[in-house]
């Protein structure tokens, strides 16, 4: 079956692919879903930007609170209608993409941060070391993740910041297996043994010839990640152990509003759909980006 | 000489890549009679592998077409089939046998199952291979079948080792096996893609001499595609020389080896170290492959010939018989006297 | 194989002891003031120094632990400080509610999911593909919260179809325990009314936590059977004549479905911990809910109990499926 | 005979069952007790087929790999008993060609970096900066016969056989007098293959190199190589001129061997 691997390079000692950014660009505009998902990605960002000066009723977004309005329906002045605060929905939940975009930013982040380092130190070590450092991860893997940030985020008590670091000390597990996996693959990679012979120390096989090489499915995990954290984060919200009010925020939001169910089932709308469409653009991102970046580990 | 089992002609293949479409088989033309063994020889992207996939019709398409060029099996056209009919040719009337015996043999099934399922397949089309026996009664045909299968391609043991996963043989012993597997629907055309490319030396020379024997024993056709130019010497009774999409010369073994009328085909052999090769003196082949999406006009292998002239440049050179079935695609092809002074 | 069995169960004892490690460190080295939460705003010095003794919440953390653990030999998961019941009955209760719920969303996206993923991949890159690609983007989207709500708003309240939550109408005697499943239960009794009953009320919050799973399971199986139908041995066996849903079901079903089976794996555990939100969208009387109660006023016992009993199930569960996989696989022996 | 570079006295290599979670496996011997001798200057060819233990024993000369028993001395010292320092200096002149060219070279290293590494990681001997290090790189590119202009290129631009000459730059870069080279060119189309051992060839003879060559391709290793050894099961079965072993080969397996190996005669 030679050449049917030829296929893809029918000229293999003539012109070698060219594999660069024009081709990748070239692939990942050729998905429409992938383009999709960058839009809404965009719309998000800029809303975590600018969301909260462009709302129509930043009093609301500030706390502010007109009992006269309450409830109402939606209608031109407030598309989405009012809360029970008689605040405008759509301004609560334009100004909410900020906590939730920042949350699942940071969460992501510390995660990779945790992660990358436990997986690295772990697959570039092993023996004993590998061995402890593992344990410890799958360890916290069995502990189911949303109890265990509910737990910490309850015990550190409530706040942006604890929220964060409670969801992401639940989130680190996934991305060491990640990366002990990949610096392992890498680390019998023929370049690395070649590495190894030249006489390159250990810091300068790990930092200069195997992580590297591990960037691509890092990139790609963290980008699929954003939709989930940004729903852990609304989760929390949901069930009362989060951000406190009176700093929008979509689980809070959603929370609030099934209370008043059915009859003032406007409420819920915004938010849920702002939700939605959010871990939507990332995951749809994120897809993309696999298929470009890290097409093996495509599932 | 009977009648052609097998007659590819002129058979064009494009593939559409990133890159622009490229032209794989530029007109590629073969005739294979029972009893044959065709070596087909070129360096890897020549097309060796996509004439082969192409017989069977297994290359994907899109992004593969076939803008010209037919395949005829026993007369019949191939490119006119349906894939059921297709489907009823493969195994049955055209065997396979892939390069890797590592990747070729499902690792979750037993080898049994395997041959059997194939047995059986190809009885669907053909009852005369398990004798017309129906139901319960063909699948203990089929493993019946499957044993003496195992022992003419040489497994000791075979209603053993009927039971065994494909991870408990060796290399040599898998390949067996596929070759039994390819067999065991009686083809008439086998067709074998670099069977001992991943095999050990020792292991290959057995696995070619099983393919001769099974040959001989079969009165088939056999189509060996290959790299290596002494795997044909050893094994084939003619040969064709590929090069980028191209047949440049074909003709009996002993004629085509003894007298390489092609520059290419003189070129590669002299790119083989032997005995007699000294040190630092053999000669490698100066340029590259062409780029199969732009090539060059006229005969693909002028770029890196060093008896090309203008002509080469223009026009593909049509094959041309030099002697008694031996035939080269060159204007300027080396004569005999030549070779013996080289 | 039964030493294998034998080793895999003896790793549980140091699971056990580093979930309970890692939970109590959690409890009791972070700040938070449980025993002010659980006597209540208006209680004296002396009512709260009582209750901290009473629960041994005075005494050094690691002396605590031993406590912990003396008990848990005895299967004493503690006391709560809010319901001041023993855990381990209270788990008793509740978890028979959360397995129904988790056995039912796992088997819609099994059974749902499998077959899809399979037919999608024999559709590639055709209209039926692309569509439930894009369907299945928005199911793994979908915060569950939000679609239950939905759900409820359409199905419960709109149309008035399916019961708003809960597991049985408060009127409706539940079937005698045999297994803790109520719908299981009463088919045992014999009792189709009731079985018809509380299948209603499971129906919502099943589906509304089986979707998430569903998606990836018919991506996974997708894509390992698009993996598998490259494989070298897909094309022998085409080239070789065998007819197409022969070398489906054998070659691309059974070797796609093991790589699939790791992830029905993982995901079993995950939805045992991530009931939370459906069970307090659905008043479903179940661990998550419980676990939540207890989360709120910081009352730990509960939440090491809860945390310990899921991870013990999430390591049977993979256990299992390494089994299963074993079997799939001749490759992967056990000595 | 000339002074030896490379002795290997009764090295054996045993791989001890791992106890895994899935049980054991058996102990391997993949070396056992394996004497060699590689003079200065010459091209001595070990062949075998797969599993004979050719890599491993590569991979112990490189040091990759501890030895269970037995010495590997270069220039009379043994390997063993250096100072991780003297080791790391040792490496400069001790330098490995790899089979795969495309697995060999860091995808994300331009050409330069691959073939600066060397130098600075051994800049303590070699005493280049930077500014020079980059000369040196693209005089080692024309050397092995690469345009210098190809320098900021990355490995994916380039064709397998020009990967091959950049892997054998990057071999000569810290100035080495052993080549170990592994099956080089099996990965390579034959006329490929030829433009790569006539480039050894020069260079051996330019820079006065010593060669271990692995090969399992009796034709390539008879064209290259003076001496040879046969090994099988981790055992050198035959050891001797290259002549010699393959016009009276004295064991069956050298007997078997050489009569599978299939040959073209070119036309006289």
């Amino acid at each position: 079956m030679s050449d049917v691997a030829d296929i893809s390079m029918p000229h293999a000692e003539a012109a070698p692919r060219r594999e660069g950014l024009a081709r990748g660009w070239f692939r990942f505009r050729q998905s429409r879903l992938s383009m999709v998902g960058a839009a809404l990605t965009f719309v998000v960002l800029f809303f975590a930007v600018f969301g909260m000066m462009l709302a129509p009723y930043p009093e609301h977004v500030a706390g502010g609170i007109e009992t006269g309005l309450r409830f109402l329906p939606p209608s031109w002045a407030h598309p989405f209608g009012t809360n029970e605060l008689g605040q405008d929905v759509l301004s609560l939940t334009m100004a909410g993409t900020t906590v939730s975009v920042l949350a699942g930013f940071g969460v992501v982040l510390i995660g990779t941060l945790i992660g990358t380092v436990m997986g690295g130190i772990a697959g570039f070590a092993g023996g004993w070391l590998d061995e402890i450092l593992m344990r410890f991860t799958d360890l916290t893997l069995t502990i189911p993740s949303l109890i265990l940030a509910m737990a910490i985020a309850a015990a550190l008590g409530p706040g942006f910041e604890n929220m964060v670091l409670a969801i992401s000390l639940s989130w680190w597990p996934g991305y060491a297996r990640l990366v002990r996996g990949e610096v392992i693959g890498a680390r019998e990679e023929v370049y690395v043994t070649a590495a190894r012979a030249i006489g390159a120390s250990p810091t300068r096989v790990l930092f200069r010839h195997i992580l590297p090489n591990c960037v691509s499915p890092i990139i790609v995990k963290m980008s699929l990640d954003m939709g989930f954290a940004i729903l852990t984060v609304a989760g929390l919200g949901f069930i009362g152990i989060g951000v406190r009010p009176p700093t929008p925020e979509w689980g809070t939001m959603l929370s609030n509003a099934r209370s008043y169910m059915p009859d003032i089932w406007w409420t819920a709308m915004a938010p849920g759909t702002a939700m939605f469409l959010t871990v939507v653009g990332f995951n749809l991102l994120g897809d993309g980006l696999r298929d470009i970046l890290d097409p093996k580990g495509r599932r | 000489m009977g009648e052609a089992l097998l007659q590819i002609d002129d058979l064009h293949l494009t593939m559409s890549s990133f890159d622009g479409l490229a032209h794989v088989l530029n007109g590629v033309s073969l005739t294979v009679r029972r009893g044959e063994i065709w070596g087909v020889v070129g360096e890897s992207g020549c097309g060796k592998s996509l004439t082969g996939l192409s017989i069977s019709r297994l290359v994907q398409s899109p992004p593969a077409r076939y803008p010209a060029g037919a395949i005829r099996f026993e007369g019949r056209n191939l490119m006119s089939l349906s894939q059921r009919e297709m489907q009823a040719l493969r195994g049955t009337r055209i065997g396979m046998i892939f390069q890797d015996p590592t990747t070729n043999l499902n690792p979750t099934l037993k080898i049994g199952t395997q041959l059997i399922d194939v047995a059986l397949a190809a009885a669907h089309h053909d009852s005369s291979i398990l004798s017309g026996a129906k139901g319960r009664e063909a699948r203990r045909a089929a493993r019946a079948l499957a044993v003496r299968m195992l022992e003419q391609v040489g497994i000791t043991d075979a209603a053993a080792r009927l039971d065994s996963y494909p991870h408990e043989f060796s290399g040599g012993m898998r390949q067996r096996v596929l070759i039994a597997m390819a067999l065991i629907g009686r083809p008439d055309l086998l067709i074998a893609d670099e069977p001992t490319t991943a095999l050990d030396v020792s292991v290959q020379a057995q696995i070619l001499a099983l393919l001769r024997g099974i040959v001989a024993d079969h009165d088939m056709g056999v189509i060996l595609i290959t790299h290596n130019l002494g795997v044909v010497a050893q094994t084939c009774s003619h040969v064709a020389v590929m090069y980028a999409g191209n047949v440049v010369e074909t003709g009996p073994v002993a004629q085509v080896i003894d007298r390489p009328a092609h520059p290419y085909t003189r070129a590669l052999m002299a790119a083989i170290p032997t005995r007699e090769t000294r040190r630092g003196e053999l000669q490698g082949l100066a340029g590259t492959v062409p780029d199969l999406i732009r090539p060059p006009p006229g005969c693909r292998f002028a770029p890196r010939c060093n008896r090309a002239t203008e002509i080469c440049r223009g026009q593909f050179p049509a094959m041309t018989p030099t002697a008694a079935g031996h035939s080269v695609a060159c204007y300027h092809p080396v004569i005999e006297r030549e070779v013996a002074s080289a | 194989m039964l030493l294998f069995l034998v080793r895999r169960i003896l790793l549980l004892i140091p699971v056990i002891i580093g979930l309970t490690i890692i939970m109590f460190a959690i409890a009791r080295l972070l700040p938070g003031d449980p025993v002010g939460l659980a006597a209540g705003p208006n209680a004296t010095q002396v009512e709260r120094e009582a209750l901290a003794q009473e629960f041994g919440l005075d005494r050094p953390v690691w002396g605590q632990y031993a406590t912990y653990v003396t008990g848990l030999m005895q299967g004493d998961l503690g006391r709560s400080l809010l319901t001041r019941r023993p855990v381990a009955a209270d788990i008793a209760s509740y978890l028979p509610a959360t397995l129904e719920l988790v056995f039912a969303a796992m088997a819609i996206a099994i059974v749902v999911g499998v077959p899809l993923g399979l037919l999608t991949a024999i559709w590639r890159n055709r209209w039926p593909d692309y569509l439930s690609q894009v369907v299945a983007i928005g199911a793994i989207s979908m915060p569950r919260f939000f679609l239950g709500l939905l759900l409820q708003l359409v199905f419960a309240m709109w149309l008035l179809w399916l019961p708003l939550g809960g597991r049985l109408p408060i009127v409706v005697m539940p079937p005698p325990f045999v297994t803790g499943f109520i719908t299981v239960d009463a088919l045992i009794a014999g009792d189709f009314s009731t079985f018809v009953t509380a299948l209603k009320h499971l129906a919502m919050p099943a589906i509304a936590l089986s979707l998430s799973p569903l998606a990836t399971i018919m991506r996974m199986m997708r894509s390992s059977s698009i993996e598998v139908m490259a494989q070298d041995y897909v094309m022998t066996a085409r080239a070789l004549g065998l007819p197409r849903r022969k070398i489906l079901t054998r070659a691309i079903a059974r070797n796609a479905f093991s790589a699939t089976l790791t992830v029905i794996g993982l995901y079993f555990g995950w939805l045992l911990g991530g009931t939370v939100l459906v069970e307090t969208v659905f008043d479903w009387p179940g661990l998550g809910l419980y676990a939540t109660k207890a989360i709120v006023s910081q009352d730990m016992m509960p939440v090491i109990g809860v945390a310990l009993v899921i991870g013990l199930i999430f390591v049977m569960a993979n256990l299992l499926i390494d089994l299963a996989y074993g079997l799939i696989n001749p490759k992967v022996r056990y000595a | 005979m000339p002074e030896p570079v490379l002795e290997i006295r009764n090295v054996s290599k045993t791989y001890t069952g791992r106890r895994g979670l899935f049980g054991k496996s058996d102990p391997v011997d993949a070396l056992r007790d394996v004497s060699l001798t590689v003079a200065r200057g010459e091209s001595f060819g070990l062949v075998g087929e797969s599993g004979s233990g050719k890599t491993t024993l590569t991979r112990s000369i490189l040091r990759l790999e501890q030895p269970s028993s037995g010495q590997i001395l270069f220039h009379g010292n043994d390997m063993a008993a250096l100072s991780p320092r003297s080791l790391r200096r040792l490496r400069a002149r001790i330098q490995i060609v790899f089979q795969d060219p495309y697995a060999s070279l860091n995808p994300r290293m331009t050409i330069e970096d691959i073939v600066t590494e060397p130098m600075l990681i051994h800049r303590d001997i070699v005493g280049l900066d930077r500014a020079a290090r980059r000369d040196r790189a693209a005089e080692l590119l024309s050397l092995v016969g690469l345009g210098s202009q190809l320098l900021r290129r990355h490995p994916h631009e380039f064709s397998g056989g020009q990967r091959q000459r950049i892997g054998i730059a990057r071999a000569l870069a810290s100035g080495p007098e052993l080549l170990l080279l592994d099956e080089p060119t099996s990965a390579l189309d034959v006329s490929v293959q030829a433009q790569v051992l006539n480039l050894l060839i020069e260079l051996q003879d330019r820079l006065q190199l010593t060669y271990f060559f692995i090969s399992h391709d009796l034709a390539v290793v008879r064209y290259l190589c003076t001496r040879v050894a046969l090994i099988h099961h981790g055992r050198i079965i035959e050891e001797g001129e290259t002549n010699r072993i393959f016009d009276a080969p004295q064991t069956e397996y050298a007997r078997t061997l050489i009569s599978a190996a299939p040959e073209v005669r070119v036309p006289a």
